[in-house]
């Protein structure tokens, strides 16, 4: 098809650090900026790890800038977070946490899903 | 919409992509390839699962018989081949969601 | 009526993974249906395309990338994560109709797909 | 230290065909015998699934032969079996099933772990 | 004999390898590393087995720190850093076993 | 007395796993401690040794092997692997402290550690 500007879902379900592609979604959804295109980061499963406020920035130097130049919506499933006893105030600040009707949206609204 | 909801990896659980999706009234069925046809597995841990979602389940059917678990599966999937895949995510379902 | 296109995001090596091969055949035969396929090679994806695979008896994926090309298929690959591995940042020592780009181009795509699938790890 | 033959175990714990190192594993094992090494095979977790005698050995054919060139033991966890629910005539003959001594033991009598 | 059981890739269970060698009146404890250190997390689905198991754990305080969940542990490991690591692996215990 | 020798089996790519770090740390603590260390490479661990890795802001990873090895750890890798990865089976697209050999090779360095340590994918 012709080249559509598009919302975009980057969805992590993967943990970070041992297999750096969870950071890897941050460079891909910066990326879409880049085409006009609208992305939306969703935390989901073990993903959410991520988000950990506590979280060493260091060793994803490469990501970081990345991350600070990212300026769509970042959201994280409010049940994946539960299922890990993760609190709200344990995550970065900014983070729209996302009920199940608000996940079902997430899949509905975008037109695209990357997965990492 | 008709969602393909695309597995791959392991037999890992898939209870809240499919139960949101499901509750705003969306149709959606799982496509598993590789090691996601493990989920259909009675070995694993999730594929309990399947009976309680009540999705249409999808699986390629050379991934199923290399692994040898054809007599294994937990509820009776659809096993297509890469002809009946191509049809699936092209014509059959709207949107691809790789878990 | 403009062709439907099938999008791919591969994320894994050949040989270790099955990935490299599902989506080969996958796009084989998405092509031969008369689907437009148009594939992304990022992190570690990008290894499918090097030059002078040897991994008798499977047959090499520089070889299978080439015969999708030749059904059609279109290939970029990420630049930084080429330069990365060690790879020639222009492409040389990729089959060569895998273009080496970025992540705009990755951009590109997500405009233009009618369906997307992602190969992880 | 010097060279000295030894017995290995080759402990598979991974699923075969999605990622291909756990039949990888055999190739290690089959190395072993090369230099006198005494490899006993140990499926346990996941692992055990390689050992489904109804799989099909085309897409590891690169494997088969190794497997077959194979004589050293080929031992298997009779719990990871039981908590998958795998009958003993769903594997491969002429597969020991060791119970929790014998698991025990192959991690004691080996002496050096290789893990796939 | 003491052995020193090496887990890097996830929050798994370690329950079979390390019951069976603690019925045999072997001295083990664990090490954990990169993602293997999650088993540590309270949101892992098996970190509940670390009570039971009732063994040593020992754990890379840099890839606890880099992850985040050094609150967040369900039991008292001792933290080491590489140095320490390379103490264990080669003068405290006798024998490595990667899970 | 004769040193203790820790070895190693590396079964991953750099950059996309945390292994090759984790390994690099604890090599050169354990040569900075005074032990031997033998590494493999297998599977996709022999992409460890490829030369001219750009990784920016990264250390290469064939830097590191190339540290670890003036600090007296000897390295082989998969020939096989080597091959099937596109890769000149004599060495000369890696750092070149890493000698291309086989799984006799593996058995002999399995020969020789006091301890040894699998990082799996």
């Amino acid at each position: 098809m012709e080249f559509t500007e598009r919302k975009v879902l980057v969805l992590i379900r993967s943990r970070p650090f041992g297999k750096i592609i969870n950071f890897e979604g941050w460079r891909a959804a910066v990326g879409m900026i880049g085409m006009d295109h609208e992305p939306q980061m969703l935390f989901m499963g073990d993903g959410v790890y991520a988000l950990l406020k506590n979280m060493d920035a260091k060793p994803i130097m490469m990501f970081k800038s990345t991350y600070e130049s990212f300026d769509g919506r970042i959201t994280v499933s409010k049940r994946s977070l539960e299922e890990r006893g993760i609190s709200d105030d344990e995550i970065f600040e900014g983070v729209e946490i996302l009920d199940e009707n608000g996940i079902a949206k997430a899949f509905i609204e975008n037109e695209v899903v990357i997965t990492f | 919409m008709k969602y393909l909801i695309w597995l791959s990896h392991e037999c890992e659980t898939l209870r809240e992509i499919t139960e949101s999706l499901k509750k705003a009234n969306q149709e959606i069925a799982l496509l598993l390839v590789q090691d996601g046809t493990y989920l259909l597995d009675k070995g694993c841990p999730h594929s309990a699962e399947l009976k309680d979602l009540a999705v249409k389940v999808y699986a390629l059917k050379d991934h199923i018989e290399e692994r040898g678990i054809s007599d294994r599966l937990v509820i009776p999937a659809e096993l297509v081949d890469y002809s009946g895949m191509v049809d699936l995510i092209m014509e059959q379902y709207d949107k691809v969601i790789t878990a | 009526m403009e062709k439907k296109i099938l999008g791919f995001l591969l994320l894994s090596s050949p040989y270790t993974y099955q990935n490299s091969h599902t989506l080969y055949e996958l796009a084989r035969t998405a092509l031969e249906k008369g689907y437009g396929v148009k594939i992304f090679l990022f992190v570690d994806g990008v290894n499918n395309a090097k030059l002078d695979q040897e991994p008798d008896p499977d047959v090499p994926m520089n070889q299978r990338l080439q015969e999708l090309a030749d059904l059609g298929a279109e290939f970029q690959a990420c630049g930084l994560c080429t330069a990365a591995r060690g790879f020639d940042q222009t492409g040389s020592d990729f089959v060569d109709v895998v273009e080496v780009s970025g992540l705009t181009e990755f951009a590109e795509i997500i405009g233009e797909v009618d369906r997307f699938i992602t190969f992880s790890l």
